[in-house]
This record gives structure tokens, C-alpha cells and sequence, in this order.
């Protein structure tokens, strides 16, 4: 299956795109999805403790399942106001 | 116009405030975030605001969900304006409006701390020099002990 | 535009917020008064504000004195209207701005108490089926008591 | 010595008018002022203790010592906000 990841802020800069497709075997969660975001791109690694994610703009857990054609968010810590 | 929006153009303090219906109100407190010049010791030049749109605009309507919850006869308006601004420009415009003042302010001072808890939007710092994100909180709305941290700052 | 003022003329809260010089500021909380519809369970038609004006606006200025020697950084402007007010019409609108915002929401509601414990104005409400002058606090302001009220509700 | 008597909200409405002249003995007081008053409208003295006054637009003490030409002012409790 395939999902689109978005990132944010710091996350965007080190990927270098706000967006992009990863293909998943069945049974992955969101957990899953990030390791293969740290797996291309070490330096999100840093945020492994401070990040928050979204399945479908709705915020969720790192052990979510994933379903094709979702959308995965991750949020570095937030800073509006 | 919506009680909350996440947008481009520039914030209009007494727009949001108009809002709110005012009937049975004897109080608004209008909470405006300005741009500041310096932050921690640097000289800032401009800010950039990013937000993941459909989840900070879910983002503010919870916050005004508990605010009703917490004040039931509150009612609460949140604007957050995103791109780049300038030096004195408003990022934020809370208005709140209630019967009496005690609520009125307490509901206003708990939407931005909120705001800061757990709204996906991020600012990129321009200083002299340079240019940083900033990170504050892990958002996390489920999190009990970060929204009665903000009760407390509100109603105290 | 005064920082004080005591006018017969409709607030206008985005002017008065204005009128504060921002620089260095990141956070402004403005308060507005409105005439309610009921009062103690009448129904209120409108109210007829009445001010001792010269003393009226020394009270203005020493509240903003006042807030300058407890938060040295806030910028406040304090406009009361007096006359005849509609519901809904803004009685008086204060702006505080400051860096940071604890600090803007504290002068904001310190000024709101400091008005009702020593500001010479009176309102007298016209109720379905008579009228009556509102009386509230003893007007002293060499009351340290007081004082002391409005901060502890300000700054808790 | 001649002062004017200023008066506010429900005392205006006791002694029927917003200002008024007294004339008073050489060494009078606020209070000599004051009980003048309640003396030509009796319903005054239920304000008795929760009066505040000014003098010349100044807030003062009731001991004050008043001059020619003084305005003196009678203020009920506030209700302003």
C-alpha cells in the first residue's frame, strides 16, 4: 500500500519536501512509517522522542495502522501563538 | 465570519471581537500575539508562520469546545494568521465575550496557552545572521496534565 | 491620542490599542466594558454614565501609574465613555501591551479592578419599570487593601 | 469664606442640584462642609459612611481645612466599568 507523509518546519528542511510517498507492506502502523522516514533521512532520528503524528489531519498514536492511501503527519513541537 | 480560522491575511482585532454575538455579554477580553523585535537576545528581522492547516484549524475548534465546556457561558473566537509578517504584526487575535469579566479573561488567557500546547503551526525566525525554527511544546491534546496546566495559568 | 481619557464619544478599541507605542511589545490584551441587557434579574433598558471628570481621569492616570511601578515594561491606555450607552455599547476599553503576555493580562485586569474601587463614575440603570443608582466601592485610593484586592485577582 | 459644593449621582438627586454655594465660618473643615449639608437635606446622612471627598478635584480627607473658593465634592461609592 501507499501513503502520503507530510512534514513540517525542521522535519521539511532535513527531507527536504513537505510531502511524499512511501510504499508499506500490510500491518504497518505509523511507527512503521517513521522508521523508514529516520531509515532515508538520520537526522529526523533527533526528533524521535519530541514528535507528534496525524493520520488524515486527526491527531493519532505512533501504533496506529496504517490503511492505503492515507495520509501520515509528523509535528516537530509547536510553536504558534 | 468563523469563530476560527487559520489565514494569510492580516488579523483585524475588532472584526474577530464583532463575531461574537454579544447579547447577555458584559465583558470581551481581545488577546493579540504582536511580532516582537527581539528574542532571546537576537535581533529579529521577520517571522515565517507555518501551519498544517485542517488539523490547526481542528486544533482551535477543540480549544474552543473546552473552553465551552469550562465556561459555558463563554464565547470564544481564534484567528491565527500564517506566512511571513512583519515586525508588530498580529499573529493571533483571541476574542472572548461573557456575562461578567472573571470568565471573560480567564478564557481568553487559557486559548493561548492552548494555542502554544497543541496547534501544529510553526515559526521560522529571521534574525540578524541567521534563521531558526522554533520549537516549543510535543503536541499532544490527549495530554490532561498540559490542559489543566493551562486551566490554572487561566482561572488562577 | 491620550493614554486617559473620559469622552462622551463611542470607544473605539482598535484606536485605543493603537494609540500604545509597540515596539519591543509580543503581547496586548484589551478589555472592553458593554452594557448588559440584565442586571440583578431587571431588565435593563440603557444607562446614563455620570463622572466627577477632573478626578475621573487623575484616577485613570494613577492606575496607569500604578501598573508602570508594579510591571515596569507594560504600556497601558484606559478610555471610559460616559452619557447615555445602548446594550451592547462599550463603557470603557483598556489596552495593555508588554512583552510578554502574562504581564499584559495582569495590567489588563488590574486596571478593570482599580476602575470599579476608585474611578468617581456612576451609572444609573434604566429598568423596565423604574431606575436606580448603582453603587459599588468606596472611592479610596490611598486604601492599600485595595490595592493589594486588585493585584492578588490581576496577577493569581 | 464662599465654596462651591460639588454633588454626584444619588446625592445630586437628594439635594436636587449638581452644585451649590455655601458660605462657611473661617476655619471650616470638609466635615463642617458635609454636615451643612445633611442639615438642608437630611436624606444625605444615610451616606454618611460611605461617602468619599475631593477638594478641588483632588480626593481628600474629611479633616481637611477648606479656603475661599474651594470646591468641595461628595462622592457616592463608584460604579464605573
Amino acid at each position: 500500500m501507499r501513503v502520503t507523509v507530510r512534514l513540517f518546519a525542521r522535519l521539511r528542511d532535513i527531507a527536504g519536501a513537505g510531502e511524499l510517498q512511501r510504499d508499506l507492506p500490510a500491518g504497518a502502523s505509523v511507527h512503521t512509517v517513521w522508521r523508514s522516514m529516520v531509515s532515508d533521512f538520520p537526522e529526523l532520528s533527533a526528533y524521535e522522542s519530541s514528535i507528534s503524528c496525524a493520520v488524515n489531519a486527526d491527531y493519532s498514536r505512533f501504533t496506529a495502522a496504517v490503511a492505503d492511501g492515507d495520509e501520515i503527519a509528523f509535528l516537530p513541537p509547536v510553536s504558534g501563538g | 465570519m468563523n469563530l476560527t480560522a487559520i489565514t494569510t491575511a492580516p488579523l483585524n482585532q475588532q472584526a474577530v471581537a464583532a463575531s461574537l454575538d454579544t447579547a447577555g455579554i458584559g465583558a470581551v477580553s481581545v488577546f493579540l500575539g504582536l511580532v516582537r523585535d527581539r528574542n532571546q537576545g537576537r535581533r529579529v528581522l521577520h517571522l515565517e508562520y507555518e501551519a498544517y492547516e485542517p488539523l490547526a484549524l481542528r486544533g482551535l475548534d477543540l480549544i474552543v469546545a473546552e473552553a465551552r465546556e469550562q465556561w459555558p457561558a463563554v464565547r470564544l473566537a481564534i484567528h491565527h494568521r500564517i506566512g511571513r509578517m512583519a515586525i508588530g504584526d498580529a499573529s493571533v487575535v483571541i476574542a472572548a465575550a461573557s456575562p461578567h469579566r472573571a470568565d471573560a479573561f480567564a478564557a481568553s488567557r487559557y486559548a493561548i496557552e492552548r494555542i502554544k500546547q497543541i496547534v501544529p503551526i510553526w515559526k521560522r525566525e529571521y534574525f540578524e545572521g541567521g534563521d531558526v525554527w522554533i520549537e516549543g511544546a510535543t503536541a499532544d491534546p490527549d495530554n490532561a496534565g498540559a490542559r489543566e496546566q493551562a486551566l490554572r495559568i487561566a482561572c488562577a
